[in-house]
């Protein structure tokens, strides 16, 4: 029993939690910010190839995690171009860092916050910003005040599924940021390690933490519908 | 108050479907027009372009007399009440009347007083502090017409605005937008497929279909004087029958029948091929010289009228006779039209010629 | 060709909402029955709980006189119109016709003979091969009848069939229907809110409020003699004026004006506050010996009719006028009633005392 | 050139294809059959349990997919009542095997089936169910042939989506099945392989061969919305 406490408190069963925590919070404000405004822009505006540019935002939502993780390698790598230029501008390349992971995190959990917020901008009735248009307000007034709040059940069973995404992201994680304790190993990637290691309590901690996470979010999601 | 100038307003779709051409109206201070029409006469679309909700494909709106194509909606200083209210479900009913006053910077007291007013007159008082779902189908109405007044904008614009109640509530907020029009004197532009809205409504009504006007006068000048089939069938309920005939010097022959009429109320210089059109109500019974008999195929009791479908010269028609005559379907009856209403159409163009 | 007995239908929902209370009702063989009243009386509860579609809490539903309440819908014979149609959108309209015989193993020969017939009769030939999205809303109120009668069902049950279209089209399905029934004389049970349709369709009606029956009667009855205010209000377009007045030996009292009354024609053995009822047909312009002069404070015309709105003692009231004389608001009009048609009822219980 | 083909056709490049598509179509198929079936039956019933309930199918969707590894591994373990009952009935364990990874894929991509299914049905006119009844037909029939047919927009966007999920199922599978060449090694896996072991081309190869078949599949859902 003691043995078993001092594991919970131990820096080496936190330490994974604490990374995944705080990438998965980061890349969440992300999505949510990005994938709002490119959502609500998308589903109000027509354009030739919009179809096309839209799969491509989707993509990873089909894509298995390895080659997400592959094309993050290709096109942040040594030798390309953007690699290039964040070597020269940070010192280092990108590639096994923190935000690495970030990055990742981000590319994985956008479909998601993109997709529940599209649907939710589509189902409105567009009257309602007409009248707030006839009413006097500007687009971006519009945009906070009618649209963002008729949505909002949308918005947020959105953001939770997109955390909930990033904060289980394994495969591309993997291979674009490693597995560095402290830095990179997050949760989902000290279970795999633990397991690969015969480590069954530490197993069992974690993912007894990570699904009473995930079952409070769904759960949040469902009582939201 | 303000005037509106429409000059030529067409709206294309799709770059060739077109939806409204060559629309022109001058509407007078104070004035209530009504525009109706089948649905997709492109009466929605008209009130649109001039909300600023759908560019102009080609001409121009005036509002007094200022070029309006280019200005967005919320600098045009128009209200306007959408067909399912449109109502800001996530705010108050207190807070859907301020939300226009809100952005335009009105101050705090201002606002406050100019929507207890509205909510005074609309009768919205206990109902401030509800979100629209916890209210009735009617009072939602009134919020919406209530975020309309309390702007105290130049236009009222109003898309069907009652075609969401039944047909109780329907009477009863009619009386209640005339009313407002009559205490306010706002420009307004009401549009509406129902023609008992646009006769008893309108200071003058505008008869739409497929996207061109078809007639512009008050409601009784519509109502006596339609110039085409369509206006005369589109207004007046039960529908006006229709017979097709032929002239002859001293009368009329409708299938079988010859109905002598004066020579004064008969069209000159028309072909001989001819439709009739007589209102439901213009039909009666007489005893003494009725014009033809017919056998009645079916009674529908309205209340204090009925409906008699019948035929003449093979030509299906409806008369409206008092309730208190009693009528069984299969009886014959004698039957007379009032001769001065009765209306002529050219057969080919379908226009009024007497 | 069936009857039907309704026996004690109750529906309770989450235990404790009572949508449907001790609803009796005997329906004879080729009736048609209009169930009305405004939306959430419980009448289209009962005809799902006659459908099969909803349970029955407590009660008995016999047709044919073999008890049904836990017959499955399929094995009930019923053909049923639905409010929004309800077509299959996947079929075209030959199959959603077919379906119903199809699942009642009828040969192909037979199908195709009587979906040939329906289609002829409700004018759908021309459409057979077009899927419901490609029809307009008319036809596929037609499309919703022909899925009903190829069936030969025993019992036809229809809720709101004519809700979603619009006035003039609701004016002509009404009667489509009308003489569908008397060419079929299947028994109906028909569900509606509007009071037109009830009044113009019905043999016999029934008045529904509160998941309770108001009155049970002829259309003529109904409008004539209603039992209550609620049905007097209900029934008639526009709606019966009430006064509360009081009773005099000889007369009556409204407000601060009074009106004599022979005493033949006023009610007996009732206290002295009472309900006045008085349709707007039964008040009449009259020079000679007017029972009031009122001032007019609006004016709506309807074509043949005009209705002005006006006070007596101080209570608002609206009487039909022909459109003929021409009145403008403002202007004090002398007015009568005709006083064999007046109603009274008790100001207490609200029910009709003479 | 002539090495870029016989890459192409070498057993190597193939076998994870078809070991992949193998696994998917089988998991697509279940789950598909299951996945329209359950979600029929939650969209018409009301009882108690039902949140809880849905919410367990629902939990592999924001799992992350070594947790899912995880429970399938303390599910049919060895040491398992479900894992010796297999051991006794086919004479080995079910761990390591390709029917691992067919179970992996299932477990993962019946959520989505689920969900959409659902949306489906729930999104369905009732009444027109309603007329079938009245028209004479069992509940079988109205199934088949009402049910199934006017939710088939979001049927078939969620066979797509669970056989794309499925195909790119990688986590779980490499935990539970493994990673053994011409069994369970799948295309994800194998280019996670690839990568760590710097096969750049077959990478390349494998990464575009699915990114095809994956940018098909999301291009179909679109459409059909």
């Amino acid at each position: 029993m003691d043995s078993l406490l001092n594991s919970i408190f131990s820096e080496a069963f936190l330490s994974p939690i604490w990374v995944s925590l705080k990438i998965a919070i980061i890349a969440g404000i992300i999505v949510i910010l990005i994938g709002t405004v490119a959502a609500r822009f998308f589903a109000r505006k027509q354009f030739r190839g919009k179809a096309v540019i839209e799969t491509l935002l989707m993509l990873p939502m089909v894509l298995p995690p390895t080659v997400v993780g592959f094309f993050l390698i290709v096109i942040f790598g040594k030798n390309s171009w953007a690699g290039q230029a964040i070597t020269w501008l940070f010192d280092r390349p990108i590639i096994f860092t923190w935000w690495a992971a970030v990055i990742a995190a981000i590319v994985v959990a956008f479909p998601l916050m993109y997709q529940s917020a599209k649907s939710g901008f589509l189902a409105m009735d567009r009257d309602i910003e007409n009248a707030a248009r006839v009413d006097g307000a500007s687009e971006w007034k519009i945009f906070f005040f009618i649209s963002i709040p008729l949505a909002s059940k949308a918005l947020i069973s959105g953001s939770i599924l997109s955390f909930a995404r990033a904060l289980g992201e394994f495969g591309a994680t993997l291979m674009f940021a490693g597995n560095i304790p402290g830095e990179t190993q997050t949760l989902p990637i000290a279970i795999y390690i633990a397991i690969d290691s015969g480590n069954m309590v530490m197993a069992w901690l974690w993912v007894i933490a990570i699904v009473t996470l995930s079952f409070l979010m769904l759960l949040a999601v469902r009582v939201k519908e | 108050m303000a005037n509106l100038k429409l000059q030529q307003l067409t709206k294309v779709y799709n770059k060739n479907e077109i939806a409204v051409k060559d629309f022109n109206l001058d509407i007078k201070d104070k004035e209530f027009i009504v525009f109706v029409g089948p649905s997709g006469c492109g009466k929605s679309t008209i009130l649109r372009m001039v909300a600023g909700l759908e560019d102009i494909t080609h001409g121009e709106l005036f509002i007094d007399n200022q070029k309006m194509n280019d200005v967005s909606s919320k600098d045009r200083d128009i209200a306007m009440v959408f067909q399912n209210y449109a109502l800001y479900p996530h705010m108050t009913v207190y807070q859907n009347m301020a939300f226009g006053l809100k952005m335009r910077k009105q101050t705090k007291t201002e606002i406050e007083r100019r929507v207890n007013e509205a909510a005074a007159i609309l009768g919205l008082k206990p109902f401030l502090h509800r979100k629209p779902a916890a209210l009735s189908g009617g009072q939602r109405q009134r919020v919406a017409l209530g975020r309309a007044i309390v702007r105290d904008a130049n236009v009222f614009l109003m898309d069907e605005p009652l075609s969401s109640l039944d047909a109780k509530l329907r009477v009863q907020m009619r009386s209640e937008i005339i009313s407002l029009h009559s205490r306010l004197q706002t420009t307004t532009i009401y549009v509406t497929h129902d023609q008992t809205e646009a006769m008893t409504m309108a200071t003058r009504l505008v008869v739409l279909n497929h996207g061109q006007i078809q007639q512009i006068g008050t409601p009784k000048e519509v109502y006596e004087q339609p110039v085409n089939v369509f206006v005369a069938g589109f207004i007046g309920s039960p529908a006006m029958n229709f017979f097709s005939g032929s002239l002859t010097a001293s009368g009329l022959k409708i299938g079988d029948q010859y109905i002598p009429i004066p020579a004064g109320l008969l069209p000159q210089n028309s072909s001989q091929d001819i439709i009739i059109g007589v209102r439901p109500e213009d039909m009666y019974i007489e005893s003494a010289t009725p014009m033809f008999h017919t056998e009645i195929e079916a009674v529908e009791l309205l209340g204090a009228d009925t409906m008699i479908n019948a035929g003449l010269g093979d030509q299906p028609f409806t008369a409206r006779i008092p309730s208190s005559i009693a009528i069984e379907p299969g009886q014959t009856l004698p039957l007379s039209i009032h001769l001065n209403r009765m209306l002529f159409f050219d057969s080919q163009s379908k226009n009024r010629i007497f």
